[in-house]
């Protein structure tokens, strides 16, 4: 075992650095989604709170289809399709056609898989904000921006962090998806070692820990943000 | 009959990231490991005789290249996108590609085998695989061989890589598996794959076309044209022989 | 776009639907099987136990499937060699196949996630109710079947659904071992024909109608199981 | 109490004001003039409008049709989708700067501590700087006799204590107007008193109020005039002796006799 455990030096010949770097470029992958995913995700809620006709109706396809539809199939689908979209619009736009790279494709990819399932979150938080609090702002005169930045964001939070961390867990562990498609993170940069040194059980057990360690961390992270988050109610038995 | 000296290797001189700024030529390589002809070392380089191959056609075209990798089964599609130019993993010219793409002119062509223990009695002939699992790369010219000639008698498995029917095949899961010879030379000289051999050479020109080329989209006849000239220089100035010699005791282009 | 493929295909499809259907049907029924007990040892268990089941919750939970599928198949399979006389086993014919393994992984996987919730499920039938069967003379065992379990099962009903779709969603990782449910099948139609989007959208179509099949059927049985409970 | 009318504007005037829900006809040409220093109090049984009447004043709920005047100056109204809408949203929330909303259930900010509460206004709209929203602010938290608890959350603090606070919260934006809407109705009855206590004291010092209440005591203590409401009309006007004492309406002494 002790040949093995050298394979897991972060220092070529072990392989130790490249998980490492693997895991770098899934947080970085899973947070870029993450942001993306929460903007569509605040968005979308207004529009789905406030929106029109068509509008209301489209957010309701695009999170129905994208929560029922599996993961791979969607990387896949935005993958492709995302990248001849933007060039059939930058040759509209007499641009050259460009390549989206690993890194920003799969933040994409991800983040509008995952900004379907933010808006349902943004949406039941801003529901279970008490209208009373809304309107005492309103009825002193704050203007929309203001109001939602001083008094709605704020109090809608709270309702919105679990959700929004069980998102974020699950968004780490999707980036793992993009090892099919072939993006250099932590999910493929283990199956490559693992193949080059048919040690498949040490890296997929290694591998397991990283991620263990990345969704540990997180939660205690939020665990703090949600304590802070929710000053002013008495906690709750 | 193959030197290997893969220790040696040399880090292929080419960028790895995949850049929002294109190069002037994107070289599509498989995200797998497929050894000796391309794998990813340790310290994060590609590395292989097909790597440096792509080195120095893209020399000889003095292009700017940019290798990018693709999973395998998602190359073609990832080629007609125009996330890369030029296919480079060791893919056949068969038929049934060329009626999506065009490939420019081979530049090598190994023999199919048939890989299976030691232990084990077997040959090429179907019927010795008679209720034996064979293992073969979805979407290969070896899977449509294997479709064709053993689908009858062997009970036929699909993987995603090569790396995984060799793995499956040590684990005893399948009993033979069907692929390049050289790709597998690397196999066997391994620990892991000391119980098992080389048991037929298999041979079928319909199937397996005449050898492996650069998969380019079919509008794209320049680059087609520039890199026929690029494989007939390199094999005319000794550029393809010292690569090659660095690999193997034995001419890979083939007859 | 182009759909010609889909008569040649069409059986192929059906076959992978079928391992699709079960999948996912005997991936919920061991993964549930599972998650009773992991609930319940997290309730009243002793400490070891509780402790185990915790971590196995927190460990499933915070993994990609995706790594315990390859762990559970490749590296699993990496240490057969290590085993003499395993080819000699009864056991043989099931270890050499991937669909055994996809199942173990995905109830694997449900257990943990419905673990964590048959633990809140247990946790949130009222005291009062388990103390009037106790006062009645009920052994514990009696208590646990007739009371505790059947109104923790009610409970956690309605997750079932979501739990259901989740799994069938995961399927497609299947196809990584080998296994070819309908993303499996779908992908060979892209390997043959070359056709980017296609085969793709087909098959996200067929899990669309899953999905929907799936949440009408439990609407209709959500609505025929009257709930007892307020 | 002013004997007199005065020539200057009223400080709030509004002019038959119709409000539909639906098909329901919650409004029936309801308007009110107060000046300077009037307290006007709303009564009459649930039901009867004066909730949305005082709601539509600050276009909480969109009228159907109607005039609103703040100080002489009016409203710009145009129709909306369920009904009329401000057409200047600045004008709007100038008015309502100006006009202070008290409101049944507080309505406090529970994300924000009491100073916090009564800050953010003067902050936010008036635009005042930090110390001096908070000196103000403190200023109005002692006179609602609450300036140790304003370091504390809503949560924590009792419905007499979160009343007085969003109180304090309205007078710190010093509007021309204040408006309150059944204050006292979520209180506990012990609790009721010490907030009745300040608006009392409010009233005292000659703020112009709009108030809806079934505090009828203490709506006949305070008021210059009190309107009775019925079925979305007023079915009874004039000052306290006259509406309490002797109405006109037969309704409105059937009303008051039931809840003395």
């Amino acid at each position: 075992m002790d040949s093995a455990l050298d394979l897991l030096a972060l220092r070529p010949p072990g392989w130790g650095g490249n998980l490492l770097m693997g895991l770098l470029r899934t947080i970085q992958i899973a947070a870029g989604a993450y942001a993306l995913g929460l903007l569509i995700g605040l968005c979308g809620a207004m529009g789905k709170l406030h929106g029109g006709v068509v509008l209301r109706w489209g957010l309701e396809i695009y999170t129905t289809v994208i929560r029922a539809v599996p993961e791979l199939v969607l990387i896949l689908l935005l993958y492709y399709a995302g990248t001849d979209l933007l060039n059939v619009v930058r040759e509209a736009l007499g641009l050259e056609r460009a390549d989206i790279s690993g890194l920003w494709a799969g933040i994409y990819v991800i983040g509008l898989v995952q900004g379907a399932y933010s808006t349902e979150v943004f949406r039941g938080a801003f529901q279970a904000v008490p209208p009373g609090q809304v309107e005492a702002a309103r009825a002193m005169g704050l203007g929309p921006l203001k109001l939602l930045r001083r008094i709605t964001l704020p109090i809608m939070l709270p309702y919105a962090l679990p959700g929004l961390s069980n998102l974020w867990l699950i968004t780490t562990k999707d980036t793992a998806l993009l090892a099919v498609v072939g993006f250099g993170e932590l999910a493929l940069e283990t199956k490559q070692a693992a193949g080059a040194t048919r040690e498949y059980f040490m890296f997929y057990m290694a591998a397991g820990a990283l991620y263990l360690a990345l969704t540990l961390v997180s939660s205690l992270g939020f665990g703090l943000l949600e304590r802070r988050l929710r000053r002013g109610q008495p906690a709750q038995t | 009959m193959i030197k290997m000296n893969k220790l040696t290797a040399t880090t292929a001189a080419l960028l790895l990231t995949t850049g929002m700024a294109s190069a002037d030529v994107k070289i599509g390589i498989a995200a797998e490991p497929y050894p000796p002809f391309a794998e990813k070392a340790a310290d994060g380089s590609w590395q292989g005789w097909e790597i440096e191959m792509i080195g120095a056609i893209c020399a000889a075209m003095d292009e700017e290249c940019e290798i990018v990798p693709v999973a395998w089964d998602g190359i073609i599609p990832a080629l007609l996108s125009e996330k890369m130019d030029v296919i480079m993993a060791s893919m056949s010219i068969t038929e049934e590609r060329m009626k999506t793409i065009s490939f420019s002119d081979k530049y090598y062509n190994t023999p199919a085998v048939l890989v299976g223990p030691k232990s084990m009695e077997l040959t090429g002939d179907p019927a010795s695989l008679d209720g034996k699992y064979v293992g073969v790369q979805v979407s290969t010219t070896h899977a449509n061989y294997v479709e064709a000639h053993f689908g009858g008698s062997a009970d036929v498995k699909s993987y995603n890589t090569f790396d995984e029917h060799n793995q499956d095949l040590v684990a005893g899961r399948v009993d033979a598996v069907v692929g390049d010879s050289l790709a597998f030379q690397d196999f066997l000289d391994s620990d892991a794959g000391q119980g098992f051999e080389i048991k037929a050479e298999l041979s079928d020109v319909a199937i397996f076309g005449p050898g492996v080329g650069g998969g380019i989209r079919k509008d794209d006849t320049e680059l087609r044209d520039k890199m026929n000239a690029a494989i007939q220089k390199i094999r005319d100035d000794g550029t393809y022989k010292a690569i090659s010699d660095k690999y193997f005791d034995f001419d890979i282009f083939g007859g | 776009m182009e759909w010609y493929w889909i008569p040649e295909y069409a059986p192929k499809f059906l076959e992978g639907l079928w391992i699709t259907l079960q999948l996912l049907g005997l991936s919920i029924f061991f993964g549930m099987a599972l998650a009773i007990p992991i609930g319940l040892v997290q309730v009243t268990g002793p400490w070891p136990l509780a402790w185990a089941a915790r971590a196995f919750c927190t460990v499933i939970r915070g993994t990609p499937l995706l790594i315990q599928l390859w762990l559970i198949y490749y590296g699993l399979g990496s240490l057969f060699p290590f085993i003499p006389g395993i080819r000699e086993t009864l056991i043989w014919p099931l270890l050499r196949e991937a669909f055994p393994y996809a199942v173990v992984a995905f109830s694997l996987s449900v257990a943990g996630y419905e673990g964590e919730i048959m633990r809140g499920a247990f946790r949130g039938v009222p005291r009062g109710e388990l103390e009037a069967a106790r006062a009645m003379g009920m052994s514990p065992f009696t208590v646990l079947r007739r009371i505790w379990l059947p109104r923790a099962l009610q409970n956690v009903f309605p997750t079932l659904a979501g739990e259901f779709i989740l799994t069938l969603k995961s399927t497609p990782l299947a196809a990584t071992i080998t296994v070819f449910e309908v993303y499996g099948v779908g992908g060979i139609v892209r390997q043959e024909t070359y056709r980017i989007y296609e085969p793709l959208l087909f098959v996200a179509l067929i899990y669309l109608c899953l999905t929907f099949v799936l949440v009408v059927a439990f609407r209709l049985m959500e609505r025929r199981l009257p709930r007892r409970t307020a | 109490m002013p004997d007199a009318p005065v020539p200057l504007p009223p400080a709030i005037e509004v002019r038959d004001l119709h409000k539909h829900f639906g098909t329901a006809h919650v409004l029936r040409g309801v308007g009110v003039a107060a000046q300077d220093g009037d307290v006007v109090s709303l009564i009459g049984s649930s039901g009867s409008g004066k909730s949305t009447f005082l709601r539509c004043i600050n276009m909480l709920e969109a009228p159907t049709s109607g005039q609103i005047h703040l100080g002489g100056e009016q409203l710009i109204l145009k129709p909306g989708r369920d009904g009329l809408v401000a057409r200047d949203r600045r004008q709007l929330e100038g008015f309502r700067a100006r006009l202070g909303m008290v409101f049944q259930s507080f309505n406090l900010w529970q994300h924000m501590t009491v100073l916090q509460n009564v800050i953010e206004g003067p902050m936010q709209i008036l635009g005042l700087g930090r110390a001096e929203a908070i000196a103000r602010a403190e200023a109005h938290l002692a006179r609602v006799g609450l300036w140790e608890k304003r370091d504390a959350y809503p949560a924590y603090l009792s419905g007499g204590q979160q009343q007085r606070v969003a109180i304090a919260r309205a007078l710190a934006m010093d509007p021309q107007v204040m408006l309150f809407d059944e204050p006292t109705s979520a209180l506990d009855p012990e609790l009721v008193g010490e907030v009745l206590k300040v608006i009392r004291e409010l009233a005292d010092e000659g703020r112009t109020m709009l108030l809806v209440t079934h505090e009828m005591r203490f709506a006949r203590d305070v008021s210059s005039k009190v309107l009775y409401l019925h079925q979305g009309q007023i079915e009874e006007e004039g000052p306290p002796e006259q509406v309490f004492g002797a109405p006109l309406s037969d309704r409105c002494r059937a009303f008051v006799a039931s809840v003395h």
